[in-house]
């Protein structure tokens, strides 16, 4: 089955899109011209210059409306959701002592340089967020929340003497993608130390996708709006996989 | 946040108002038009087009002969089902396939005629009551969002479209939905006919369009918890049609401006004036709230200029509404935020006309429209734009609140341009809730300089407008700097004298049913 | 000499643009999927959904920034600008007593249904717009101002009655391309009535461009913030020019 | 729109902030840090980074041993000014090298040192003298916007993009530019050197990169014929290095809290008193108004509650302010605009704590800051909340007004962002000039409630700090509800006691040139 869709201005797949941008250039109806082409080289048509000014010398800002022929068949995503385990916290801590009948021992920090620590605060203190109960809060976790701007090799120093069973690394800071060079940087680190298969690896930020995390090398990233019980399912699910497939080796 | 108002001014504008309307009423009461007797024959229940596509009413009313009008086609048209014993709308629609022609029946007794009639004319009023009963419960049962009323306008041109966005803007919050009518409209001498998906800027005002929005809206109402009102355009050449379907088919509001057709559409004045009456006349029974178009005053001239001429529109639209039976309750006077943005302390300027109207007219829902002619392509300045206008709203206690878009200038509003219309309008009510009832405007300040200034203005136009006469006033350019002859523009044709034995059963009905209202 | 731009966001050529727009789908992860994807397919990079919200049943609204990879070179734009001629009111009209030796005689009005008279007026009207007198104030301009909601043939019929030199359509509702539509209509109309070469044909309104103008056979196009004075100078410019030809021909 | 304000309440506050500083104030004159000697080293001409890029000032330091050290670096190096004859450039240089040792000249006469540095000392006043006087002459022949002073940040991680940033600011109507310095930075016990062009989320803070800042700004100042102001930050471990940098190249305004670095970068307590003291003296001496970080208590915590520890930290930030000689014109006090936008009424609650500030602290030029926590990916409703923080800020008088981004939750600002940021908040304090004084607050309402609430909780938490003491209060996590140990934190090695022949001679001539302001 599929369901191809286009944007929808006020007409089913008129592919109506918004767009607004500034060119390098000094405003004229060259200018206007110029965002038009810009525009249509996107594939886009019916391309609308509704606005076109100079915002300073040398510099002009465009707001265009224009039609998109591309659209995408939403049954065709398969995007792995890293937070399709509902379950609540009382759920979760009784899957864990059955499931792995001990208590799962977590690291939470903001890494690098970044000292955005509202985020991994809001997954891993007791109060939690939007309501939701922070990770040390729950009966089967065990977590050390090592706070902002932590280097990457303390971050795994402190994975190995506390044998760490599920890691978080948070990034909030993302300009000329150093979020991802820090992540990067996290992940092979582990690879190195050869901690990487032992730990679930969890990443997480507002400009995070799971896409985004799979592609790293992780086991889950979580993006803006993420609850804490998301993020506790998905470990609790996750290591209680790995038990199984380690027994089914044995 | 109450201004210090010259009362004694507001009196003498009511004063003159009552003295502006006058001789107006006196002419209307002596004329009738092409359009309130099509209106006749869809209250007995005469729908549907011929072979041409003309519609039933304008067939039936064309067929007739001057005299024959200028005794109201009831008369005719009652003759006619008398002989026939057909129901109304049989008769219609044989009248209008041709096989009866309503001259064959003008030897019948005016008296069968009229006892003919009776059950039809009480059967269409009974629907009417019908209508307005059920309106009341729904709102009761499904109590409305705090003021103001957020309404927004959904006009793709196509009225399947139009309900997706409805239905999507309700959801959103939108406690009223306009259905903006395609270009032209206005002047056309008829109302197309059946469910239609071209339109040119907006969708045709048609009956079976009516019935799809109310259905659809009706649905979205038990869903959401809340009665969502739905509008439409009466002001045009075909103002008493749109009444009567507006009625049958419930709607909650209709714009319906004594004066708008003649200064923007250039409708003939005899026929706007005659016309207005008796569609006010019919939403007064239907329980609907009219909404007057004062803002068409600022879109083309300057909003400072003309603030005066809105007050004084205002005040002539409620005298006119009074006297077509409107409680004050029912007379959505229009206002808008069209001030120039740029100007320094515009926004003072703009809280001064708005809390002078509410104060003027304390008991009337009044309609505030949005920033339209300084909206421009720049989304992100226009979104502010609204936003000061919604922070307005709010501060002044406005009732109906048109939701400005930031997408103004470009294009009738996108379905994601609604949404984000009314989140800006939620935000900003919200946030600043009751800042109205926490500050006081100082006393002898600009603003209350501002609203002295243009209440003084108003009641010096007024002056000159009762001085000289509505008619010849409109003539001399005093309203919008548009200049109208009485006996020019669109639609006079429409426009006879009654004869001594002029019948129209709806409009005694409604007389006695609607009482005028003393100003 | 190329001189190739792309947008700027804070960095010379990082090709940043904003993108919004509606999905007629209900929101979820997959949704924000979805956006991204459609926006990959324009060709954009570094595709970030910032927003993605329900925004109604079965509607989603995003907001967007990515990377475009698109160029456009701005000295190549040939844009034939209908704006060229600068001059003052009292320079075209010496221009035109000395060039034409007679008024010019201009009609505008708002063709179709169409009642939107602000901008024509602004154009003609003795007031103008922004502090530039309207064509009416013009010596050498004779100006008739039909007004609003004029039907194409009428158009034409006063055109021919009248010996009209340059006529003026504006057209302000775009929706479902009725500018287009009821453009075309007169041109043709125009052409068939043998009119078409006798005037200058220019049409007006906030969506036209000199490009579409050109691409319907009229003269020239006028879009937003146009001056009156930057149409008489077209009118003025355009008259002459042919009665140069004309003369040459002979 | 003036409050009613318990007076005595505020003046119990100005006592208990003098109480709470007082002892802290001790402390201060009894130690110094290693970035307070750098400073001097800096005053003195010493620049530069030796081989393994580390910092001529930094090695120099680093180079004393402890008791060196104690006697304050300025000593150790007049003895071998006045043994070598270099100047003071020079021998930077050289001992950053490795060319010469200090010890080398260890039994050098004190009296030989001081006489050796005096001119040099002197230089360097004259030089931060200069820069003084220049901007006033600029500020006179080059006069502002009316106010508030709007403020953009650039940010992109190298100059020389935030060059062009920050002219097409100035240029789009930003009367001050801030450039934002590159996250991990106020965590260097060091100040980086040269140009940079690769920054995270900011630029470095450098010599060099304020020179082609401040130098772009003064060109595109002489052509817009508006002098625009340069700021950047001081908090951190290297606050009074860069106040030397800001004063020798003309900054105007720089970020320097007394207690940021400790709640927010877990800098150590005793390291930033000591060097915000030093730091802010030079601030007064260089004209530069400095700019308190009160805003970053809202960020992680509920704005709301919040309140009265900004009012608090606003009290404590004056007086420390006041003891290091900055008059209240040179006090930029900051407060944020941070409540949940999403309240009903937030903005009467905004109203009401930026109206307070603004009659606490009449003579401070206060800094607003603008909506970022409640900021989400969706630009429009942004633009609309840093609408209202605009109205704000304009009805209650705030004088540097940072301007919100509607992007502020996706990337540090685009070029068009900002020119949409400065368009929003022209058009909102243009269309709005006159409403504070044109509304008055209604006594015992909402407003003033919620103002005598935030007063009077500050009152309570002031009392508490006092009873245990500033240090023990941070530590008991009464700020931000942040909890920080006297001993905890970065830089506590780099804080050290004076020895009895402790000798800054900066310090003494700061003393003499800065007076203690009375507050
Ligand atoms: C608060 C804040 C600050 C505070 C931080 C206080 C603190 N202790 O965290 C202060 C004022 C100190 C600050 C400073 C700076 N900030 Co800041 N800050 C913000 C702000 C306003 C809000 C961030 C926030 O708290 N969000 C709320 C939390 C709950 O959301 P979240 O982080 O997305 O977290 C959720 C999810 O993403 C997820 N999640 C997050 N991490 C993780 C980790 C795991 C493992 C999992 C599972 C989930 C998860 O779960 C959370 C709950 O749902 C944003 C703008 C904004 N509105 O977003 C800018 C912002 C993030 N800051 C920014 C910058 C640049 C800075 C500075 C570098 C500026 C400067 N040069 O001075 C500094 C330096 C700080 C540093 N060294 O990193 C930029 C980043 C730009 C970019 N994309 O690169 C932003 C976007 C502002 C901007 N537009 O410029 N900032
Ligand atoms: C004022 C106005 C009205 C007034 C018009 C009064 C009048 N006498 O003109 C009233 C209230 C009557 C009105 C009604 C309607 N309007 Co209206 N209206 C506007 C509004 C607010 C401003 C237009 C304007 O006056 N601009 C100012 C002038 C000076 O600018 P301009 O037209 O661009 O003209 C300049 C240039 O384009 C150029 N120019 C223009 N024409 C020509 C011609 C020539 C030859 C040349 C050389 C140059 C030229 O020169 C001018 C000066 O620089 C716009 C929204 C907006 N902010 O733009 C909507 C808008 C144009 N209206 C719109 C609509 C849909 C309608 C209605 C159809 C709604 C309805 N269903 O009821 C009605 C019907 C009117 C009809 N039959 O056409 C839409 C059009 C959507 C679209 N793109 O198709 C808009 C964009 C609003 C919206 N977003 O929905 N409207
Ligand atoms: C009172 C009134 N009636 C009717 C209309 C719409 O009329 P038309 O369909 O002629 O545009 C308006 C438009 O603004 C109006 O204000
Ligand atoms: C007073 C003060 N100083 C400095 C800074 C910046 O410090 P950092 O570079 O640590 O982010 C801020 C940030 O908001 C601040 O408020």
């Amino acid at each position: 089955m599929s369901r191809v869709v286009k944007p929808y201005g006020d007409t089913q797949d008129d592919g109506k899109v918004q767009l607004s941008f500034t060119l390098p250039i000094e405003w004229s109806e060259t200018a206007d011209e110029a965002a038009r082409q810009l525009v249509s080289r996107m594939g886009l048509h019916d391309v609308q210059v509704v606005e076109g000014r100079r915002i300073a010398s040398g510099f002009s800002f465009f707001v265009l409306y224009a039609s998109t022929s591309q659209s995408v068949d939403v049954e065709a995503i398969k995007l792995p959701s890293a937070r399709a385990h509902a379950m609540t916290m009382d759920e979760i801590d009784a899957f864990i002592a059955e499931r792995l009948g001990r208590k799962i021992r977590i690291a939470g920090a903001c890494i690098g340089t970044d000292a955005h620590t509202v985020g991994i605060d809001a997954i891993l203190n007791m109060k939690g967020y939007k309501g939701d109960y922070g990770l040390e809060r729950y009966h089967m976790f065990e977590t050390y929340n090592l706070g902002s701007q932590v280097a990457v090799e303390e971050l795994v120093r402190f994975t190995k003497e506390h044998r760490i069973d599920a890691l978080l690394a948070s990034q909030v800071v993302t300009q000329k993608g150093s979020d991802v060079t820090n992540f990067t940087a996290l992940s092979e680190l582990l690879e190195a130390e050869g901690l990487r298969d032992r730990i679930a690896l969890i990443c997480g930020g507002p400009r995070v996708t799971n896409r985004l995390a799979s592609e790293l090398g992780y086991d889950a990233g979580f993006g803006r709006g993420t609850l804490p019980s998301e993020v506790a399912a998905f470990i609790a699910v996750t290591l209680a996989e790995r038990l199984r497939h380690a027994a089914a080796r044995v | 946040m109450e201004l210090r108002i010259d009362w004694t001014r507001v009196e003498r504008c009511r004063t003159l108002a009552s003295a502006i309307v006058e001789p107006v009423e006196e002419f209307i009461a002596a004329h009738s038009t092409v359009s309130v007797e099509r209106a006749a024959l869809r209250l007995l229940g005469v729908d549907g087009v011929t072979a041409d596509e003309v519609p039933a009413p304008n067939a039936i009313v064309d067929s007739l002969s001057e005299t024959g009008l200028q005794s109201g086609v009831a008369l005719a048209f009652g003759k006619a089902l008398a002989e026939t014993g057909l129901d109304p709308a049989a008769l219609g629609e044989a009248l209008a396939l041709g096989r009866y022609a309503l001259e064959d029946f003008s030897q019948t007794p005016e008296q069968a005629a009229r006892g003919a009639l009776r059950p039809h004319v009480e059967a269409a009023l009974t629907r009417i009551r019908a209508q307005r009963e059920d309106r009341a419960a729904r709102m009761a049962r499904l109590p409305q969002l705090p003021p103001p009323l957020l309404y927004v306008i959904v006009a793709s041109g196509n009225i399947y479209e139009d309900r997706t966005a409805a239905v999507a803007s309700a959801e959103a919050g939108a406690q009223v939905i306009a259905v903006i009518r395609s270009t032209g409209q206005s002047l056309l001498d008829f109302v197309p006919f059946g469910p239609t998906t071209e339109g040119f800027g907006g969708t045709y005002a048609t009956q079976a369009n009516f019935r799809i929005m109310r259905g659809a809206l009706d649905e979205i109402s038990e869903k959401l918890g809340r009665y969502v009102m739905l509008t439409n355009y009466a002001s045009g050449l075909c103002m008493p049609e749109i009444a009567v379907m507006a009625a049958l088919e419930r709607l909650d509001m209709l714009l319906n401006d004594s004066m708008y057709g003649i200064l923007f559409r250039d409708i003939n004045m005899k026929r706007t004036f005659v016309d207005q009456h008796f569609s006010r006349m019919l939403n007064a029974y239907s329980g609907i709230i009219i909404n007057t178009g004062e803002d068409n005053y600022l879109t083309t001239a300057d909003a400072v200029e003309q603030a005066p001429a809105v007050l004084a529109s205002q005040f002539i639209n409620e005298e006119f509404a009074h006297r077509a039976g409107l409680p004050d309750a029912q007379i959505g006077l229009g206002d808008a935020y069209e001030i120039n943005p740029d100007i320094e302390d515009s926004f003072l300027n703009q809280l001064a006309q708005a809390q002078l109207a509410r104060q003027i007219f304390p008991n009337a829902p009044l309609k505030y429209m949005p920033p339209t002619k300084h909206m421009t392509g720049d989304i992100f300045k226009g979104h502010l734009i609204d936003a000061m206008f919604n922070l307005t709203s709010v501060m002044t206690g406005q009732n109906i609140h048109l939701c400005g878009m930031l997408t103004e200038a470009t294009h009738t509003p996108f379905l994601g341009d609604r949404a984000l219309s009314l989140e800006n309008a939620r935000y900003i009510m919200n946030t600043a809730r009751h800042l109205g009832e926490e500050i006081t405007i100082k006393p002898g300040g600009a603003i209350e300089g501002r609203a002295a200034e243009v209440l003084e203005g108003c009641e010096q136009l007024m002056e000159r407008v009762a001085a000289m006469g509505l008619m010849n006033a409109i003539d001399a350019a005093l309203f919008a700097d548009v200049s109208r002859a009485p006996e020019g523009g669109r639609g006079y044709e429409g426009v006879f004298a009654r004869a001594a034995d002029y019948f129209n059963p709806f409009e005694d009905a409604l007389r006695s049913a609607v009482a005028p209202v003393a100003s």
